[in-house]
């Protein structure tokens, strides 16, 4: 065990793949003698030089197009897109290129690519910083969409991650870089597809993924005060997401919400939802109830962000919706 | 040389000494009136650095110090019928180009009667009454709405212009190429005006860029200028012609304005990666240095550095003093209602 | 009335409205004299002139960005992204500009502009031109997703959405451009957020849209024969969705299926799945089913594609699960 | 000037004789190979067409009648080990680059055993084990992943190269730009290999693209030739030392092959359009008057043609009767499995 923040247990996992697997490359916008603009690659230009971290121009579609290649001719890109509002000018390379070329060539090559990148508000970066834009790549067959909440999972997951013979997209949230924690050792290992429980309960389930993981413990919490005993489940990929794990929570708990901090319409909630309303029906005594950012741009005042992003209270909120 | 209407063949020496003295007078008060709009900027700014650093602003901030040439030279240029479209380092463009300096600080601060109502911000200070089609907080995301903007100039008729500002780093992103191509096959009377800080972010855009804008232009057979972008009068003048040759001949062209970041990329940015501090230009002093050397009085700068620093403290209180946005307000402004179209 | 085909009924919305509003411009790609490769812009251009219907190069980021430009500068530009798939080079000016700058800018402006796409298979397009990608826009606040199923559609939901203020995703399905129908005389009316209900039923509610309302359609025709009375609801716009039409149906039928072509996970089922588990979790005697394309990239084979995409006997399927 | 090991320094007129002989005897073996590979791609692709009309061969066939030349005289300068990306209009890309003609008719009929397992069709042609990293259905979206491999050959050291191919309508795309400047930073060895026939699907690229690849090549200093695409041994000789130069130098070139799009952008398309059929050049009309001009034999002209019919008579039998592809193996085949990294 040490004590760390996020964004080092980021930069460990990157640490550590580049130095076991030299395939492993770091690419992206200010990433190597600048160490980041949230400071994940600190420290590693030194370490690996020139061939292995390397800046790239602000020429987002092209770097993802430029990790295709990389991944097709050996290597194990890692790009960062600085903002994950960013990846509007990247979709074609992760999603007409690299989620389809293994099944459209027929599996004749793999793509071993990691788009890292960080969404999410509380910074008041305003509309165009803070877009949680995860449901639109786990709507894409062929991408693995990962989204880590604490330091191990993010050191962990990352890893998983790079040694993935997939495209991830791995989605750090910019509000936890700053994070303290504690970062196990050994090292710390999973695996994608794979959520927790990172509070067991018997009377709701609440599932929820990356920073809002730490706003449902501390609702169940407050929910423990009531009487209420809620059964906290952290995602950690969303793509594919633990369906088995979540369903074996709802037959123990018979009541849902799924939190994320993305606008809830249309957001990944609503997948979770649709299809325990599919598969857990029997399982449910009690509506399922969704939180996530209200329908507007995220807004730059400290007041309107605030306001417009969901938190613990939503989320008690909700549990006690799926009681009525 | 055919003189002017009004004015005698004959010209005297004592004729030509008072002209030139009248020139200098007028461009002497034209110069004051850009160094007191870049004061402003200036001074405006500062304040924002100093909010920021005792969170009264939140978010992200860049200042547009040692660009304020560039901003009020370029504005000297344009009607309010003119259209811009700005970067993340915009407040000196919205701010020449006509936002009000309350406005201004009422956004920065998150205030209900901000420019945006609170919800854009730094990045996003906009004041379409005046022209001023936004900040952006997509590096090359406002280029190709100029070139729309010019278009929709072009299809109205009239003589108004379009002008799009980007950095150097944003030369690397496609879109400002595939616009560079459109303007030209469109024909729009657009200004791609480059403001060269030199820096992308924490990179040197020479570590980024491997052309020069004068190159790429010559590719598109644009019309292209570098310009000293600390000499306020420069800017004015090379943009003022090429503004002037869009009204008549509607298309685009492109200057390259040479200037210095004097901060850091953002607010809090260390700096730890620069280097280039020796070489740094500020505009404000080229211009008070240029003024003093036509003569006017240390008192007058001084009087016009205490205006800026009395409107922008004015400000400031008054978007202290001002209400805070509301959720519901913002919750109701999603959509644009049928009504308005 | 008058027969037609679905992509006259488009190229007629174009025409009135290019004809009644000056300020309505037509840019996309081969759309001029070309008039389109799916000839939904056919004769425009003669008509209008290079000032109306614009040419533009294979430039499709700038071309939204120039479309919001064109917008705030007075404009209705329409503009025609050739398959859905290449809004993938178009994200950054339809969702971080085009979304947000009316309500980022505080009301300052608007930007009605449309974007004209179209989306599914059926023509062994392959993998990158046969997306279904609606759900991306649907989860974005500031759009507006418009997808039409008969000439009528449209036709009314065209015109309406060139009307509207706000930039509108308008999806067409490629496969039914050819498709013959009636276009009503005088011509139709419609507003966005209004569904239809296509067939009145009262033993389960299909909620569905596009090319495949056709598909439900067809369904209940054969669910009739064993006895079970299906609703069909035509949500026609998806983003707002008409919730309370497909509530009050649900409070009918007690029973549920959404379908679409677009893959099943985290498409725009799952929202309307997700909701009524929900607001209209009481009604619901039977679990949710969805119809969506199975989970891969859609593939070029005439076999393959035709089974990875959903049609009547995968609704039929789903409705006799509502009852299982 | 000195001769070659074991020649006389005294070289007689009769042995100059015997010497160009043989160049010539070598150069005329050359291009019969030359044609009959064009032939070959041109009878496959015939074949398709026909195909196509049927109904045997669905979706969108963008055929490369007329542009032959480019696809075999570059892939004669390339090595297994180098790789390309290319485009839409990629069958001749693929053959040339050594795509057998089995998986290529399997792909395009959907069988189990194509290329790509009739996942992919005419759109997505590739294969990887020679290099070919496929055909493209987004107008540009090759060019980066040919960037990309070109980097991964430059940093795993060795004389590898890659080659992007477009379009003169992909000089629109945004991403192509990116590319010019990333793979002149990065030093990676590209060639920039733009295949100019005059249109971008129905739009001729003069009323789409406002410069000229030539300047825009020299805006990033990047070497550029202009070669005459419909001669095979010209695009051989110019790709040849290009490409040489690139394995030493390791660093981007651009080439622009000047070619006819002998028939529509894709199968079906009517042409309407089309005004510029009298100056169409056709590669093989233009190898076979040359061969025939050295004195090549009629006979052995009909006979590389007689082969190349034979081959796609046989390549088309055996995918009419080979097994559909299965949904079971599609369904499989969306991740590729842990084991493989
Ligand atoms: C698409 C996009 N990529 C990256 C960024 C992050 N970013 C903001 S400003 C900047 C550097 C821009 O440099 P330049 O265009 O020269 O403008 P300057 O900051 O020098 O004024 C970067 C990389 C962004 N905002 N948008
Ligand atoms: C991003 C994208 N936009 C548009 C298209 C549709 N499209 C396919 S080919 C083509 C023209 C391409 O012209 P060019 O690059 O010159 O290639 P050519 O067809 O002449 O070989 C267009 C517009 C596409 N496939 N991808
Ligand atoms: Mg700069
Ligand atoms: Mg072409």
């Amino acid at each position: 065990m040490s004590e760390a923040r996020f964004a080092h247990a980021i930069n460990r996992a990157l640490d550590d793949a580049l130095e076991r697997d030299s395939r492993v490359l770091l690419v992206g916008e200010d990433i190597a003698k600048a160490g980041g603009v949230f400071g994940a690659t600190r420290g590693l230009f030194d370490k690996y030089g020139r061939e292995r971290v390397l800046d790239f121009p602000i020429s987002e579609n092209a770097m993802a197009g430029v990790a295709v290649g990389l991944a097709m001719g050996g290597y194990r890109p890692v790009i960062e897109i600085m903002f994950m509002d960013f990846v509007a000018l990247a979709m074609d390379g992760i999603v007409n290129q690299a989620a389809k070329l293994h099944f459209m060539f027929g599996g004749q090559g793999d793509v071993p690519l990691v788009v890292r990148t960080q969404h999410g508000g509380g910074l008041n970066a305003g509309p165009q910083h803070s877009q949680c834009l995860e449901a639109w790549f786990a709507h894409i067959p062929g991408l693995k969409v990962v989204c880590p909440a604490t330091l191990d999972d993010a050191y962990a997951l990352l890893l998983a991650s790079i040694e993935d013979p997939n495209p991830v997209i791995f989605v750090e949230h910019k509000a936890l870089y700053a994070m303290k924690g504690a970062l196990s050792e050994p090292a710390p290992k999973a695996e994608l597809g794979v959520a927790r429980i990172e509070r067991a309960g018997s009377d709701v389930t609440i599932v929820t993924y990356g920073a809002m993981v730490h706003e449902a413990l501390a609702a169940a919490r407050s929910l423990a005060e009531e009487g209420v005993d809620a059964e906290v489940i952290n995602l950690r990929t969303l793509q594919p997401w633990d369906e088995s794990a979540v369903l074996a929570s709802l037959s123990r708990t018979h009541r849902l919400v799924v939190a994320h901090e993305a606008v809830e319409a249309f957001g990944v909630g609503a997948e979770i939802a649709a299809r325990m309303a599919q598969i857990g029906f029997d399982e449910l005594d009690g509506p399922i109830m969704r939180v996530g950012a209200q329908f507007l741009p995220i807004p730059f005042a400290r007041n309107l962000e605030k306001a417009v992003l969901p938190g613990a209270a939503r989320i008690v909120e909700a549990v006690r919706a799926t009681h009525g | 040389m055919k003189g002017g209407e009004g004015e005698g063949v004959d010209v005297t020496d004592a004729v030509a000494r008072r002209r030139s003295d009248k020139a200098k007078l007028t461009n002497d008060a034209e110069l004051q009136r850009h160094y007191a709009r870049m004061l402003l900027i200036r001074e405006a700014e500062m304040r924002c650095g100093a909010l920021f650093a005792e969170g009264a602003i939140p978010g992200f901030i860049h200042l547009s110090n040692g660009q304020e040439a560039v901003s009020v030279g370029v504005m000297a240029a344009l009607r309010p019928d003119d259209t811009i479209a700005s970067t993340h380092r915009g407040h000196g463009h919205a701010l020449a180009k006509g936002l009000g300096l309350d406005s201004f600080f009422k956004e920065l601060m998150g205030k209900a009667d901000g420019a945006c109502k609170g919800r854009g911000g730094s990045m996003h200070v906009a004041d379409l009454s005046v022209g001023m089609l936004g900040a952006n907080g997509i590096v090359g995301g406002g280029v190709a709405i100029a070139v729309g903007s010019a278009l929709a100039h072009k299809l109205r008729g009239g003589d108004a212009v379009a002008v799009s500002f980007f950095g150097d780093g944003a030369l690397a992103e496609g879109v400002l190429h595939e616009c560079f191509n459109v303007a030209s096959l469109m024909a729009a009377p657009i200004m791609f005006a480059c403001e060269n800080n030199g820096w992308s972010e924490f990179s040197p855009s020479s570590a980024q860029i491997a052309f020069t804008l004068e190159k790429l232009a010559a590719a598109y057979s644009l019309e292209y200028r570098r310009v000293r972008g600390s000499d306020v009068e420069e800017v004015a003048k090379a943009a003022g012609e090429a503004i002037e040759r869009m009204r008549s001949e509607r298309r685009p062209c492109v200057m390259e304005f040479m200037t210095s970041r004097v901060r850091g990329h953002y607010e809090g940015d260390m700096q730890r990666y620069r280097t280039d501090q020796g070489s740094l230009v500020d505009p404000l002093d080229v211009t008070r240095e240029a003024l003093e050397q036509r003569g006017v009085a240390p008192e007058i700068l001084e009087a016009l550095a205490a205006d800026a620093r009395a409107e922008v403290e004015a400000a400031v209180r008054a978007a202290q003093a001002a209400p805070d946005a509301t959720l519901q307000s913002a919750l109701e402004g999603v959509y644009a209602p049928k009504e308005r179209a």
